[in-house]
């Protein structure tokens, strides 16, 4: 069997590699796909180590970090659509009502 | 009767007030009819505890007690001899602040009186709280609505005055958690025993060096709820842009809230703090008694003139609470119910002047008299009553305070008595230029004499004034042994002197407790 | 068998994130992306978690992958995204990920030691159904709660107000 | 039968209530008879009572009534009950009679004012305040009646309320009245610390048994005088009552002249043996009371309103009351309090009558030649005048005498009180000399009065006439009932009748020849001052004028009042108002208000530097939220 080592430099690849995308990315829309990406690195990890521990637990949070991803989905792509509209763009520096 | 009468009394506003969320608000007379409805009945429900109340018994009677959060933060509830009247002066008070905002509110009614009523919940239930966290969250649950009885029906400068009011309330206010919890901790850790009860702490001895900070913070918060010179500058603010009905909760009421926290927390728990802040708190009132007059003498508008002589008025309690002696802290309680009564008087006063010119300016009035002799009657018993005319209330109070002075201490009674000079200067000034002389402002012709409503509300605080000024014997007599009781927590300090302890300590002892405390404690151990 | 597998699917996960992130074509993007997800339930499947893989192709690769690049079209940028302005912020974020990769490869170099568990572990749909209607019963029913909040807050934010 | 004199005070109280709240809707009939018949009914009881008392025997004195216990807090008790002895018997009766007579009286003056029943309302809480004030039997009670009688003179000097001029000399009654109050007390509050009571009782048996020592009664003793001084209007704070003229004239007659301001006699006189204790103290009384004498005399000469010549007569007239109090004649000074009443009052009203006839006229320039317009008022007028002058067999002559011929008593014990004596004698000529000049010039003389007010001219309705006509029966015979020692012990009544109360303890004795010579020079020296009248204002009127023009900085000084009203309000009023206003300005606005509105910019402006780290960029915050991330991390592996 693979070492589970293995999986987990994958995993954490994968989220620096997210985290990077994060910033180097201009768009809103695929900032959020980074985020997809470090939820799934989180997934890999979790997974790796319930079986290395023989458990099932493991695959329960994944499974629902995916539901909960889906919901944050729909939720996070509204609102992006909805910037859009109401500010025709979705370039992240374009974005900043919140400034003090 | 088993009935749970106090409860009753801290929370029917409440329930009054959820009522009130189901009527529509369009249907403002049936909203005020309902709300007035409620005070009155809270009225009469606190009368009871009047009736019932044993003046034999120093403790807090009417005693409900409740687990609640655990970990020692209880509902626990309770009246004595000091805070009675208080609860009564707001009971009194409620009704007749909604009989004076009547026609006076017209915008937003239903949330005004909702709030009204839910401001009489959280005083009485700073006054009946026996558990530290329970008053905390009175005492910061009752801001809320005065937040924005003042932001939202008030003057022009009214968001600057409410923010001025709950920001300089909130710093006080936070200090004395810290110092809440710092008591928590350090009982837990000396005992084992998680305890928020007041009567727990008032059996500590504590370290006179840790006392003066926890002092200080309680101090601060009371001080500038009181409002002591200088903390008083929110006062006037929020006087002045404050509607009628939340200047006269906020004199008549909110501000016993500082000297009554003195009373019950800074005094008795931490005894060897107070008489080392003595001589600064004693000088710090008499200023304030001196500087609130004279500044009350050159006031332009009613308003601001009313509340800088509450301060002057505060100081005068203030400065007799810290005498420390049973004339002086009689003479302050029944002076925090007359200083309830004549300035709650004096701003619904001031308050039937704007509602019929919508100024305050003093120099646009003139010959009110005149135009309005039953008011002016009301007015000059009222004044009078602030001024301490013998035969009213006010006279009781001066009197006893500044008896309880003198005793203490001559030369800071001789200075307070001052006060009786400069009130009959400011106020005489203001009633002459208000109501007497020629009528100057052609719109004072228009105006009408007191109505039905408008006396209805009047003649019971002037009954009570005549009441309270000529046989105080039934309030005096339910005082005295809840004060003679705290008078001897305060002078605990003796005990602390005369042995020798390690400082480093933040416990030095702790009172013998009664049995029944102990299984209590015990209960809650087990928990 | 497993080694070569591992490693091609890794490679190919790992360089489709690389293309995402150099290519500028959203759409171009979403799909590296479903690659890059595909591939993930193939390493899940490697793990033996038949059942979460299948739910990665399925839900990730499949339901919000199509998400994504609904709005996509929706949006539909024809003119690529001009430069930022505040480029320090991205040369700031790589140094700090290069000090993030090196803080967590020594945080799991614990597991490097880890044994390569050989038992058999039951994590077939039955399985997990059953622990999720048992042992996770609540957090299952709350997620439920969420999933319905999360739709209905999606659809509220997107609804066009009636013009009144 | 004694026993009722508890009910004195509470008939005009009841009738204040029952006009306060019902007053409105009653006929104007009602109300005047209501008014009258309660004060009536007081005397008739206060003279039932005093009856009573003469029958009862000294030591019983004082009755007490202890109605119930007022206030009651740790060590600090008093009492609602109320006294009777000889001392509160004379008030009470003078009160209650003099009350009545001017009650009356007002029934006339005032039949067409508007405010009607509530002048009524406030002379019956007058007459119920100040019975209280005489009859409280104790220090604190006597101070609720000293204050309500403050109250009650506010509101009837500020009556009509629509003049500034009234309304400010209201105003500043009830304030200088304070100033007093606040000094009176205070000394109540030393009484009570050091002897533990407040009851007249307690405090005279406590000062005979030695509870205080001759310092400490100087002090309390001057602090109860500072009180005295304001509330009787002598120096320092006498400047409250000319300007108290402008109430009603009944008012002046009844409160400015008759009784209030003869309260702090009787607060002296009641207590005696303080004064008596400390000799300082006393001396302080006369001599103030003697410097007031003559400098309120002074002012009277230049006056033109006949009610201000009134008042500082007035002044003066208590001056001599305190002289009395204070060489230790307590007996004489009751006395001269007791017939000044009837012939102040008189006066007034006689000054009421003119002022009404000449629909108002208060200025004598505009007077003259009355005395056949108004036959009744004039001869009144004249037997007041006489009264007060000093002449011989009438009222006045016999109670001024008395006190005179004991300052000079107590003078062969210290020359101090010859000066007073001095002063005395200066007072009575001087007094003698204005009061003429304003029979001279009111009612002798060219007319020039105003002929629009000439067409208009009448004598006053019978209620105003008769009660002159009483008051000037008793400002004739009121004397006879303390003639002079010289004529023999018994015949000196009123002083037997308040012997238990007190003591006179300076017995110091005159030879009969000194004694007859006192009286020669007393009755001398009123009738030289007449004569001096005559001659200024009848048989050469220039003389006035000429001494005016030679002497103007005296006759300015004179006229102008000594300019003190102007020096008080430079000294203390404008300062305290301008210093107020600076401070409020200065301080309360900038100094603490800016500190507080300074703590609020400061957070501001930190929340502003701050504000910096929020941009609205979210990739900022990942990246401090990355940082967070590694920090953390690092602080796990390290």
């Amino acid at each position: 069997m693979i070492p589970p080592n293995y999986f987990l430099i994958l995993s954490v690849i994968l989220f620096v590699l997210g985290s990077v995308a994060f910033f180097v990315k201009k768009d809103l829309i695929t900032m959020f796909m980074s985020i997809e990406i470090m939820l799934n690195a989180a997934n890999l990890a979790f997974i790796t180590l319930a079986r290395s521990a023989n458990s099932a637990d493991g695959q329960i949070i994944v499974f629902f970090i995916i539901t909960v991803a889906a919901a944050e989905a729909a939720v996070g792509l509204a609102i992006i659509l909805l910037i859009f509209r109401q500010k025709k763009t979705i370039k992240s520096e374009d974005i900043k009502l919140m400034k003090g | 009767m088993n009935l749970p009468i106090l409860s009753l009394v801290t929370f029917l506003p409440l329930a009054g007030a959820v009522l009130l969320i189901f009527v529509h608000h369009e249907r403002k007379n049936l909203l005020r009819v309902l709300s007035l409805a409620v005070a009155i009945i809270t009225f009469i429900f606190s009368l009871s505890l009047y009736f019932n109340f044993n003046d034999q018994i120093p403790d807090p009677q009417f005693v409900e007690k409740a687990d609640w959060l655990g970990y020692g933060i209880k509902y626990h509830i309770g009246v004595d001899g000091i805070s009675l009247f208080l609860i009564l002066l707001t009971t009194l008070l409620m009704p007749i602040i909604i009989l004076s905002s009547w026609t006076y509110i017209q915008k937003r009614v239903k949330e005004y009186l909702i709030f009204m009523l839910i401001l009489e919940t959280g005083i009485i239930g700073v006054f009946v709280a026996l558990n530290l966290f329970l008053f905390y969250v009175f005492w910061e649950a009752m801001l809320i609505p005065m937040y924005f009885l003042i932001g939202v029906w008030g003057g022009p400068r009214k968001i600057y005055a409410t923010l001025k009011f709950v920001l300089f309330t909130m710093l006080g206010s936070l200090l004395m958690l810290v110092a809440i919890f710092f008591l928590y901790s350090m009982y837990y850790k000396a005992t084992g025993v998680y305890s928020l009860n007041l009567f727990d702490y008032y059996g500590l001895i504590l370290n006179p060096n840790i006392q003066i900070w926890l002092f200080l913070a309680f101090a601060l918060s009371f001080a500038i709820k009181v409002p002591l010179f200088p903390f008083h500058t929110w006062l006037p603010d929020a006087h002045v842009e404050a509607p009628t009905g939340g200047s006269v909760i906020l004199a008549a009421v909110l501000l016993k809230m500082g000297t009554y926290g003195f009373l019950r927390f800074a005094l008795p728990l931490f005894p060897d703090a107070v008489m080392k802040f003595l001589p600064l708190l004693a000088v710090l009132s008499l200023i304030g008694i001196i500087y609130g007059g004279l500044m009350a003498l050159i006031q332009k508008d009613v308003k601001s003139l009313v509340a800088y002589s509450s301060v002057s008025h505060m100081g005068l309690i203030m400065l007799a609470v810290f005498a420390l002696n049973t004339e002086a802290i009689e003479g302050a309680i029944y002076q925090m119910l007359n200083h309830g009564l004549s300035t709650g008087a004096l701003f619904l006063i001031v308050g039937i002047l704007y509602e019929r010119s919508h100024t305050r300016m003093i120099s646009d009035f003139g010959g009110v008299s005149k135009q309005m002799p039953v008011f002016s009657a009301f007015f000059l018993i009222c004044m009078l009553s602030s001024v301490g005319l013998p035969g009213l209330n006010g006279f009781i109070g001066e009197i006893l305070c500044i008896f309880g002075i003198f005793k203490a201490n001559k030369l800071l009674a001789i200075l307070g008595i001052s006060t009786i000079i400069l009130a009959a200067g400011y106020l005489l000034w203001m009633f002459q230029r208000v109501m007497q002389g020629p009528i100057t402002n052609e719109k004072i012709l228009s105006f009408k004499d007191l109505n039905k409503r408008e006396i209805v509300y009047l003649v019971p605080i002037v009954i009570m004034m005549f009441w309270m000024g000529i046989y105080p014997k039934p309030f005096l007599r339910k005082m005295d042994s809840s004060v003679t009781q705290l008078l001897n927590r305060v002078n605990k300090r003796e005990i602390y002197f005369t042995q020798s302890r390690k400082d480093k300590d933040f416990l030095l002892e702790i009172e013998p407790i009664t049995t029944e405390e102990k299984n209590e404690q015990k209960e809650d151990k087990a928990r | 068998m497993g080694y070569f597998l591992f490693f091609l699917l890794a490679a190919l996960t790992v360089g489709a994130v690389l293309a995402m992130i150099i290519s500028k074509n959203q759409a171009y993007n979403a799909l590296f992306l479903i690659l890059a997800f595909a591939c993930l339930g193939g390493i899940f499947a490697l793990l033996e978690a038949p059942f979460i893989a299948v739910v990665q192709i399925i839900i990730y690769a499949g339901a919000i992958m199509v998400l994504f690049i609904f709005v996509i079209m929706m949006i539909n940028v024809r003119y690529g995204i001009p430069a930022e302005k505040k480029k320090w912020t991205i040369y700031l974020s790589i140094v700090l990920a290069v000090v993030l990769i090196i803080e967590l490869i020594l945080s799991i170099k614990g597991a490097f030691t880890l044994p390569v568990s050989t038992a058999i572990i039951k994590a077939g749909p039955t399985d997990l159904g059953r622990l999720l209607f048992t042992k996770y019963l609540y957090p299952f029913e709350i997620t439920s709660i969420l999933i319905i909040a999360a739709l209905v807050g999606a659809i509220v934010l997107i609804k066009k107000k009636e013009k009144k | 039968m004694t026993e009722i004199f508890w009910l004195i005070p509470f008939i005009p109280a009841a009738s204040t209530l029952i006009l306060a709240v019902f007053g409105k809707n009653l006929p104007k009939k009602y109300v005047s008879f209501q008014a009258c018949f309660a004060v009536f009914a007081s005397f008739v009881i206060a003279a039932i009572s005093a009856v009573g008392l003469l029958q009862t025997a000294h030591a019983s004195y004082p009755l007490v009534k202890n109605l119930f216990s007022w206030i009651q807090a740790g060590s600090f008790q008093a009492n609602l009950s109320l006294m009777f002895d000889p001392l509160s018997a004379v008030m009470a009766l003078v009160v209650s009679g003099v009350g009545f007579i001017i009650h009356v009286y007002s029934v006339g003056y005032m039949a067409d004012d508007e405010g009607y029943t509530r002048y009524f309302t406030y002379l019956n809480l007058f007459t119920f305040s100040m019975l209280i004030l005489v009859m409280g039997s104790n220090l604190v009670l006597m101070f609720v009646g000293w204050e309500g009688v403050g109250l009650c003179s506010y509101l009837l000097i500020g009556f009509w309320f629509e003049k500034h001029s009234a309304a400010n000399a209201g105003k500043k009654a009830f304030i200088v009245n304070r100033i007093g109050d606040a000094g009176f007390l205070l000394g109540i509050l030393f009484i009570f610390i050091h002897i533990g009571s407040a009851e007249f009782t307690a405090i005279n048996q406590a000062i005979s048994g030695g509870a205080l020592s001759a310092g400490l009664a100087t002090l309390i003793a001057i602090l109860l005088f500072v009180g005295a001084t304001g509330k009787s209007a002598q120096i320092p704070l006498y400047v409250w009552l000319p300007d108290a003229m402008e109430g009603p004239t009944p008012v002046s007659a009844l409160i400015h002249a008759a009784t209030m301001v003869t309260a702090g006699v009787y607060m002296v006189s009641r207590m005696n043996l303080l004064y008596t204790l400390s000799e300082t103290a006393a001396q302080v009384v006369a001599l103030v009371g003697a410097l007031t004498a003559v400098y309120a005399a002074t002012m009277a000469l230049t006056q033109n309103d006949i009610k201000r010549v009134l008042a500082y007569s007035t002044i003066s007239q208590i001056g001599y009351m305190f002289i009395g109090c204070g060489v230790g004649a307590y007996a004489a000074g009751m006395f001269h309090l007791y017939t000044h009443a009837f012939f102040k009052s008189l006066l007034f009203l006689a000054a009421g009558s003119v002022m009404h006839a000449l629909s108002g006229e208060i200025d004598m320039k505009k007077m003259g030649g009355l005395r056949k317009y108004l036959p009744l008022t004039y001869p009144t007028f004249l037997i007041g005048a006489i009264a007060i002058a000093g002449v011989p067999f009438f009222s006045g002559f016999f109670s001024k005498d008395a006190i005179l011929t004991k300052a000079f008593a107590q003078g062969q014990d210290s020359a101090f009180y010859y000066f007073i004596w001095g002063l005395g004698i200066l007072g009575a000529v001087l007094t003698a000399f204005y009061m003429f000049r304003l029979i001279f010039v009111t009612f002798h003389g060219e007319e020039r009065i105003d002929p629009e007010i000439k067409k208009h001219i009448h004598e006053s309705p019978k209620i105003m006439t008769i009660p002159l006509v009483i008051l000037a029966f008793f400002s004739v015979i009121a004397g006879y009932i303390g003639l002079p020692v010289v004529l023999g012990e018994k015949l000196n009544f009123f002083g037997k009748f308040l012997e238990p109360v007190i003591k006179e303890v300076h017995e110091v004795h005159l030879s009969l020849q000194t004694e007859w010579t006192l009286i020669a020079v007393a009755s001398v020296v009123a009738l030289l001052g007449i004569f001096i009248a005559y001659v200024f204002y009848i048989r050469s009127p220039m003389i006035p004028r000429n001494l005016a023009a030679r002497f103007p900085t005296i006759y300015k000084l004179l006229f102008n009042k000594y300019y003190v009203d102007e020096i008080y309000n430079a000294v203390f009023v404008n300062p305290t108002v301008k210093g107020s206003e600076i401070i409020y300005d200065n301080f309360d606005l900038k100094v603490i208000d800016g500190a507080v509105n300074g703590t609020a910019t400061a957070t501001g402006f930190t929340g502003k530097i701050l504000s910096y780290f929020q941009s609205g960029l979210i990739k900022d915050y990942a990246l401090i939220f990355l940082l967070g991330v590694i920090i953390f991390l690092a602080y796990l592996l390290f």
